[in-house]
């Protein structure tokens, strides 16, 4: 079992050294390095959800428990996926190895195993569809860049398809638009047919299954971490916020990340967003079963992930609501985005989403109605609905850190921007290609925020925090913002490793402190419920 | 097929570019260009010969009168010495339009063939012809 | 198969080179160059190493003589008769004596009478250091080393037109547009000029070569001299000794090799 | 770093839409020009260069301008020109392609230009203009370029850069100079004919660039957030002053020579170009401009009061531009050819085709300008070197 | 060892067709049989390869969006990068195809003495494979001078530019230069770049190999070692018009040169070139991001049961209750 333990120093993680070795790949057998991988799902997760092959093995250890016609189920999984996919059977197709994707990956970036080069990782699955798909590799062999699908090739895609992290930055640089997300989704479809995940996945899909949600939080607990915040609120405004559950016939049903309910700083997000709808009096509730909009079952299989997400046009039918909201969350969007409605839709039964404040009609998602909040908020921005004080966030230096999901599979750049340029003074950008569509992974994405992996997550996360350090150290940005869940659970433990001292928040939490509500007192504290500066309170 | 409609219009775009030169074509029978050694210049000739052998000339012809019009204008040489002996006045006008006064039936029927327009004929003045 | 060394060298070298594209190669492959060798003169050339001209102005009385001369050339070199002055091609024409030999020292208000009145001959003067070809990025005019002609290559002539800023004497004429339609009668055995490039009188290299002297020579009945300035027995340099002529500009230091005779002996 | 050019404002792109149908509409001059030959033009058998020379002439100067800007700052290590020196090696980019443009569209045979390559040609100065031109448009794209890249990047610049640095600073006036030397070696020129030429055509430039300069950074402060900085600017218009008088200097060295020596060939020209000759007074009227606008911008810079409002000096700059494009984009030029070598008078006057190609030309080469300038101004921006506000 | 490879290779058709054409005699193998198998091969092959991935289904609709999506009134959508309608989708397929949009985004990243990254502009792959492209383009449709009859205007003032610059006889071609210029800097980042080297099979070495050969054996039998070109039109001409002839005294190097290209056109279809047509099918840019807006429709799509809320609430009524959450069963 791979040990969880600490990484090396960052003195001695960033030594990194971009040239490959002189042995070819395909001569170079997989090496499971400590740190670099998490933990072998276990049966009961895999048996929650009814998913094959369900027992407990290591990845560490050389058995892997197969059965014994694994080949076969591997095979007839790529044939039928290469029939289902167009994605898959395109890209397995028309890579030129043109090599524009090498220097875009997080992971390589960050680690400088050849294998993480996009092109790369495709080509150990290509090489596998090349020797039992096509004339060519079935003829000259290694010639034509096929290998056979061996024990230790399938070692290989698991390593390796377990370090990505789906964030389609190597997509956008690829002539053809080959997308690494779509191959390393088929890919660990493909190792799910052996019942080969990852127990950081699996678990939250377990939970998910039963609970609605990944933290497996039951509804009264939900209900509880909410009234903790509503209490929290009170202190810092004096205003005794007020919000439903379950609630029939509620305007709009608002789901977010559970992680928002749960850690910090995700919990500010929530008390921002709480605070932020009652101000405007919006008529919303919450479901205590969809109560997730993420979704680990996408880094499962397509089945699993659509499995998941049946709870969200369900729920919003069973309490009659007439549009979603969808709260700060990256792989949420991606699917609330890209595939809620093609899953389960059409949601007929509910209204084209209008805003109840200003009236805007949000024409973008009149057919999934399903608004992003800060989609919302910005309008309510622009209409002048929201009075802030700037100045309360005058002890933040912004950057923002935009989610590959929301960036790369959305396009949801000016958004958040407006907002924060709204509720604060001081806004500084990273460098321009780190941002945006550009964008780099926080490392811990598609489910490969585990503990036992620290060593992947920090090497992932490196180019990250290397463009936050610039911004620290050129402009003492002290405050980095962003709409995704996981990057409110991963981002501060990778900053506290490379650039300790910089904190993580939400937009909406910038939102809540900004935020002048009718009849609140003179803040003193943030949302953190620690003191503002400048502002009366204990400096 | 998925999006059948478009793909096959684009794979009828691809065909059509693909087979343009048999489609152009239809299967016409197209003439070879036949050069005509009929002018009276020709005609008196006993032996038929040109300044140097016709597989020569039929490559090589272009490069002859560049390094002519260097040798006449540049280093004022005037003759050229054949490979059989005979010497020849270096002149496209004087000595290869001589015998060649046909250009529309000789030059004009290959460069027209493979659509290669010398610009020769910008200053070079073409013997006259009668049609 | 019947496949000889020769060949097979050279296919071996198109192999090498079509797979690498070195250039190294290339002289295995024996193509249809022509050998310098192969180049040889006319025995009926005219040789000279510096040939020069001398005009006997007192020959040139009536205006016929000077059409003579200048239709002579004009006419076998296929120069255009263009009527815009702005456009105009010249190889050999007239100018007054004071527009000749503007230079200072010469424009004498006193001089005699038929001088004044007279027009004369002025063509390219082949100097012996012409500024056009100092000046020539592209060596399409050159000296000839052999004869010392200032000759033009309308083939590499790329028409930036240097020349005719570099040339004292106005004796270069550019193609401003296609020269043909204002021929009125072609040569059919000398070429004419395309548009965009310069042009000037060539010293009728194309009858030295085959033994004739310069048409303008020819036609002037007498009233120029053609020789070599190098050999002290030519004609030309023994009318000079025993005349007083003139050179245009000569102060330039260009050294023009067109005399004019303007004394008696 | 070219990505930053294809994103740009309403503004921008209306500006670059408008060069485009300038360029369009030369274009098709040129064509015209290309099939018939030369003859759409002004010129003449006597006046064979024109415009598009004169246009060369004087652009070279711009193009070496760059390095008043270049020079200070990285060898006197005059810091105020920091922001601008960027400003500066941009617009000698476009400079030197608008140069090359107008040798081009001056060709009889522009299918033959590559001649000049193939039959290198020691003794032509024209040979060394193309070396030295293209040569410092090398050097300014590979300095502009990798100065800029390493900023936007966050890191010092490559040593190997000093190396060019220092050439092209030394490079620079080699243009002028060699360009002078086309015409100031012609024997029978008179007027061009003088060791002065190099250094007036320098003076010249010196004036006509850095005024140019001013322009743009004024433009450049107004449309964008960018903001080369007033020192910058002030120090510009000290060194448009300081050239302006040594041009006007050299003019009058040049008229007391010509006219003192009282040797005719010497003084036609000038009095052609300044009063007419013969009846012949086509330039006369825009020669005077030139002289006019030269007092007007010699009062506003030569008084510092009035030189340290920008207004005034944004008009002084104007003045100057126009005084020296007129006088070496023109006159200079038309100038030299008359009279002509046998003292007759051919008068010249640009065509519309001519103008237009000229125009067009231009217009490619603000183009550029434009692009580059975008270029470097997005990126100053996206580094936070000015101040961004939402 | 893949470099020697598929040079081996190249060099091997080079000497088989030598032997075949001055050793056998094999004239007509090479000048009709193979040219007419070689294009059937192509356009059967492409065609098959294109309905076979037509066949694939388009389950999802997941562009991957490069620029600001479209949503509220006041903020500028990027149309190109992340278009919503299928007019942006075009636009964004021609640049791609055309301009080869995404390579021109390309960066170069590099540790910056040891602790930073940084990403530099990195144009030259998108310059040299922009112009290899270009280049092979107007080669290719240059060529059709020699297949059909009268020459059309367009193919003639397409030559007439790429020979603009009179440089001597026979003309040289600008795109001849060019497309070697791009061959060679493409190879050496084959072989002289390590990451791209270490990513690279024998078929990536072998196209580039093959068609610096057709290129270099075009050049030489246009310059060096040249051929009756009326005879080979003659060729040409016979093959298109399906009355086949072969004049005598044609050179070997035409062989060989026409050979080469036999053998790229039947290759196309096995290999990664294919990217030609695969390039147009590409679900991440081919489809325009407006999920939100347009429900996509998975074809394959079937039934799937998940948990329902009766099921959840069975689990949980007597918690909910307990914390005052409203459910549908008392």
């Amino acid at each position: 079992m791979a040990t969880k333990g600490k990484p090396p120093k960052p003195e001695e993680l960033s030594k990194i050294s971009y040239t490959p070795p002189s042995k070819g790949w395909m001569d170079t057998p997989v090496e499971f390095k400590p740190g670099m991988y998490c933990h072998g799902t276990r049966a009961k997760y895999l048996e929650a959800v009814g998913m094959p092959f369900p027992r407990d093995w290591s990845a560490s250890e050389a058995d892997w428990k197969l059965p014994d016609n694994w080949k076969e189920i591997v095979l007839q999984g790529i044939k039928e996926r290469l029939q289902k996919f167009r994605t898959f059977h395109v890209f397995m197709d028309i890579c030129v190895r043109c090599g524009a994707c090498a220097d875009k990956c997080h992971f390589f970036l960050g680690g400088g195993d050849p294998k993480n080069m996009p092109v790369l990782r495709a080509e150990l699955l290509r090489s596998v569809y090349r020797k039992y798909f096509t004339t060519s590799g079935k003829i000259l062999g290694k010639a034509a860049g096929a290998r056979e699908l061996t024990e230790d090739v399938l070692k290989e895609l698991w390593y390796y398809y377990f370090q990505c992290t789906e964030c389609r930055r190597c997509s956008l640089f690829c002539p053809y638009g080959i997308d690494q997300a779509e191959i390393t989704i088929i890919g660990r479809e493909l190792l799910n047919l052996l019942g080969l995940n990852i127990d950081w996945i699996m678990g939250p899909v377990a939970n998910s299954y039963r609970t609605g949600n990944h933290l497996g939080l039951e509804p009264h607990t939900i209900k509880a971490n909410i009234d903790f915040m509503i209490d929290d609120i009170e202190t810092i405004t004096g205003i005794k916020v007020d919000t439903t559950y379950n609630r029939k016939g509620a305007e709009i049903l608002f789901i977010g990340p559970s992680g928002d309910l749960f850690g910090v700083p995700g919990n500010y997000v929530t008390m921002g967003e709480l605070m932020l709808f009652h101000e405007i009096g919006l008529d919303y509730t919450w479901s205590t079963m969809a109560c997730e909009g993420g979704n680990f079952g996408f880094f499962t299989s397509m089945e699993v992930a659509k499995k998941l997400y049946y709870k969200i046009y369900s729920e919003a039918k069973r309490l009659g609501v007439k549009w979603i909201l969808g709260g700060e969350c990256g792989h949420q969007w991606r699917l609330m985005n890209q595939f809620a409605d093609t899953w389960w839709g059409p949601p007929d039964f509910l209204e084209e989403p209008v805003s109840p404040i200003t009236g805007t009609k949000f024409e973008n998602a009149k057919g999934s109605k399903i608004v992003h909040i800060t989609e919302f908020t910005a309008d309510l921005i622009k209409h002048g609905k929201l009075k802030f004080d700037k100045s309360r966030n005058d002890h933040l230096k912004i950057t923002f850190h935009d989610s590959c999901n929301t960036a790369r599979a959305m396009g949801i750049f000016e958004e958040p921007r407006y907002i924060i340029n709204s509720v604060c003074n001081h806004f500084y950008e990273m460098p321009e290609s780190t941002i945006r569509e550009k964008t780099f992974c926080c490392g811990s994405g598609s489910g490969l925020n585990a503990g036992e992996n620290i060593e992947l997550r920090m090497r992932g996360g490196f180019p990250r925090a290397n463009a936050v350090k610039y911004v620290r150290d050129t402009f003492g940005v002290n405050m980095l913002a962003n709409i995704c869940a996981i990057d409110r659970a991963a981002l501060p433990t990778l900053m506290d490793y490379w650039n300790p001292g910089m904190d993580v928040c939400g937009v909406h939490e910038l939102v809540g402190n900004a935020l002048v509500m009718k009849g609140e007192i003179e803040r003193t504290l943030d949302l953190r419920t620690e003191p503002l500066p400048g502002k009366g309170g204990t400096e | 097929m998925y999006n059948g409609g478009k793909i096959i219009i684009g794979l009828l775009i691809f065909i059509g570019f693909s087979t343009f030169p048999f489609l152009f074509t239809m299967g016409k029978v197209v003439p070879i260009p036949e050069l005509k050694l009929d002018t009276p210049e020709i005609q008196k000739m006993v032996d038929k010969r040109c300044v140097e052998p016709k597989e020569y000339m039929k490559t090589e012809h272009m490069v002859m009168l560049n390094t002519w019009r260097d040798a006449v204008v540049r280093d004022g040489a005037r003759l050229y010495k054949a490979r059989d002996g005979r010497t020849y006045d270096m002149s496209l006008q004087n000595t290869c339009m001589k015998c060649h006064s046909n250009k529309k039936n000789f030059c004009d029927q290959c460069h027209n063939y493979v659509a290669v327009k010398p610009y020769c004929w910008d200053c070079h003045i073409a013997p006259q012809e009668g049609t | 198969m019947g496949i000889n060394r020769r060949d097979f060298l050279k296919i071996a070298g198109i192999s090498t080179l079509a797979s690498i594209g070195g250039a190294a190669g290339l002289t295995l492959i024996k193509s249809g160059a022509i050998e310098a060798a192969q180049y040889i003169d006319d025995p009926r050339a005219l040789k000279a190493k510096r040939w020069g001209i001398a005009i006997d102005i007192n020959k040139f009385k009536t205006p016929e003589d000077y059409k003579r001369v200048m239709n002579a050339c004009h006419t076998i070199h296929n120069v255009p008769e263009i009527n815009n002055p702005k456009e105009e091609i010249k190889w050999i024409w007239t100018e007054s004596y004071e527009h000749s030999f503007s230079s200072q020292e010469y424009a004498n208000p006193y001089i005699q009478d038929h001088l004044k009145k007279k027009p004369f001959l002025v063509l390219c003067n082949h100097c012996d250091n012409p500024p056009c070809v100092r000046v020539c990025p592209t060596k399409a005019t050159y000296k000839r080393e052999s004869d010392g002609i200032v000759m033009m290559d309308m083939h590499r002539c790329i028409g930036c037109r240097f020349c005719m800023a570099g040339c004292p004497y106005g004796a270069r004429s550019f193609n401003w547009r296609d020269p043909r339609p204002f021929i009125k009668k072609l040569n059919p055995e000398f070429p004419t000029r395309m548009k965009g490039v310069v042009e000037k009188c060539t010293l009728c290299y194309e009858k030295l070569a085959i033994g004739l002297k310069p048409a303008c020579v020819e036609a002037s009945n007498g009233g120029m001299y053609f020789g070599d300035l190098s050999d002290p027995n030519s004609d030309i340099r023994k009318v000079l000794a025993s005349h007083y002529s003139i050179r245009r500009k000569a102060e330039l230091g260009t050294t023009p090799c067109v005399f004019y005779i303007i004394g008696g002996q | 770093m070219l990505e930053t050019a294809f994103k740009g404002s309403r503004i921008y792109w209306a500006w670059v839409l408008f060069l485009l149908v300038i360029i369009g509409i030369g274009f098709i001059f040129y064509l015209r020009q290309f099939i018939i030959g030369l003859g759409v033009t002004g010129m003449s058998r006597d006046v064979s260069w024109g415009f598009y020379i004169s246009q060369f002439t004087f652009l070279v100067g711009i193009a070496a301008s760059g390095v008043m800007v270049v020079l200070p700052y990285y060898l006197h290590n005059y810091k105020a020109f920091g922001k601008i020196t960027i400003l500066g090696e941009f617009l000698a980019i476009p400079a030197v392609i608008m140069c090359m443009l107008f040798i081009f569209v001056d060709l009889g045979q522009p299918l033959r230009v590559l001649n000049v390559i193939l039959y290198p040609t020691l003794n032509s100065v024209m040979f060394y203009d193309m070396v030295v031109l293209g040569g410092y448009l090398f050097l300014n794209v590979l300095v502009g370029w990798s100065a800029l890249s390493s900023e936007r990047k966050g890191i010092a610049p490559p040593k190997w850069l000093k190396f060019f640095i220092i050439l092209s600073i030394i490079w620079a006036p080699s243009i002028h100079t060699v360009t002078a030397f086309l015409y100031s070696g012609l024997p029978g020129k008179y007027f061009w004919m003088s060791a002065l030429l190099a250094a007036q055509f320098l003076a010249s430039a010196f004036a006509s660039g850095p005024s140019l300069l001013i322009l743009l950074a004024l433009i450049v402060r107004k449309f964008t957030k960018f903001d080369p900085g007033q020192e910058a600017i002030q120090a510009l218009g000290k060194i448009v002053t300081y050239f302006m008088l040594t041009s006007v200097f050299f003019l009058g060295l040049k008229l007391f020579t010509s006219f003192y020596s009282g040797i005719p060939a010497y003084s036609h020209s000038i009095i052609y170009l300044y009063a007419g000759l013969d009846d012949y007074n086509k330039l006369v009227p825009i020669m005077w401009i030139s002289n006019i606008l030269t007092v007007i911008a010699l009062v506003l810079l030569v008084i510092p009061q009035l030189r340290k409002n920008e207004l005034l000096l944004a008009i002084a700059s104007v003045c100057v531009f126009f005084a020296l494009w007129i006088d070496k984009g023109f006159g200079l030029i038309v100038g030299g050819f008359v009279p002509n070598s046998f003292k007759q008078i051919t008068e010249y006057w640009p065509t519309l085709p001519e103008m237009s190609i000229t125009l067009g030309v231009w217009a490619i080469g603000f183009l550029i300008l434009t692009i580059l300038y975008k270029i470097a101004v997005s990126i100053r921006e996206e580094i936070g070197n000015v101040d961004v506000h939402h | 060892m893949g470099i020697l490879f598929s040079f081996a290779v190249v060099v091997a058709i080079v000497l088989l067709v030598f032997a075949g054409v001055s050793g056998a005699g094999l004239n007509y193998l090479f000048a009709v049989i193979i040219p007419y198998i070689a294009l059937l091969i192509f356009i059967v092959g492409m065609v098959y390869r294109v309905v076979n991935w037509g066949r694939s289904a388009v389950p999802f609709k997941v562009p991957t969006t490069g620029g600001q999506q479209t949503s509220l009134p006041w903020i500028a959508a990027n149309k190109l990068d992340n278009p919503s309608t299928s007019y942006g989708v075009i636009g964004r397929m021609l640049l791609e195809v055309l301009l080869f949009r995404s390579l021109f985004r390309n960066t170069k990243a590099e540790l910056h003495s040891g602790s930073r990254l940084i990403y530099g502009s990195e144009k030259l792959l998108w310059l040299a494979a922009l112009a290899f492209h270009y280049c092979f383009l107007v080669i290719l449709i240059r060529h059709l001078r020699f297949f059909v009859v009268p020459v059309p205007a367009p193919i003639e003032f397409l030559e007439f530019m790429d020979s603009f610059f009179q440089v001597g006889a026979p003309l040289v071609y600008i795109t001849n230069f060019l497309i070697i210029i791009a061959l060679l800097y493409l190879l050496y980042r084959r072989i002289g770049m390590p990451q791209i080297k270490y990513i690279s099979l024998p078929s990536d070495y072998f196209p580039l190999f093959l068609i610096l050969a057709i290129a270099i054996s075009g050049i030489l039998m246009r310059y060096f070692d040249k051929v009756d070109v009326v005879g080979v039109k003659q060729i040409a001409m016979g093959l298109v018009s399906f009355r086949p002839t072969i004049p005598d005294g044609i050179g070997v190097i035409f062989y060989i040169h026409f050979a080469l290209v036999c053998t790229l056109f039947a290759y196309f279809p096995f290999s990664k070139l294919v990217h030609m047509g695969g390039v147009f099918l590409s679900p991440t840019r081919n489809l325009a991001n407006n999920n939100r807006m347009i429900r996509h429709v998975n074809p394959w799509d079937y039934p799937i049961k998940s948990r329902s809320y009766e099921d959840y609430e069975n689990e949980f009524r007597d918690k909910m209750k307990k914390a005052g959450i409203p459910v549908e069963k008392e």
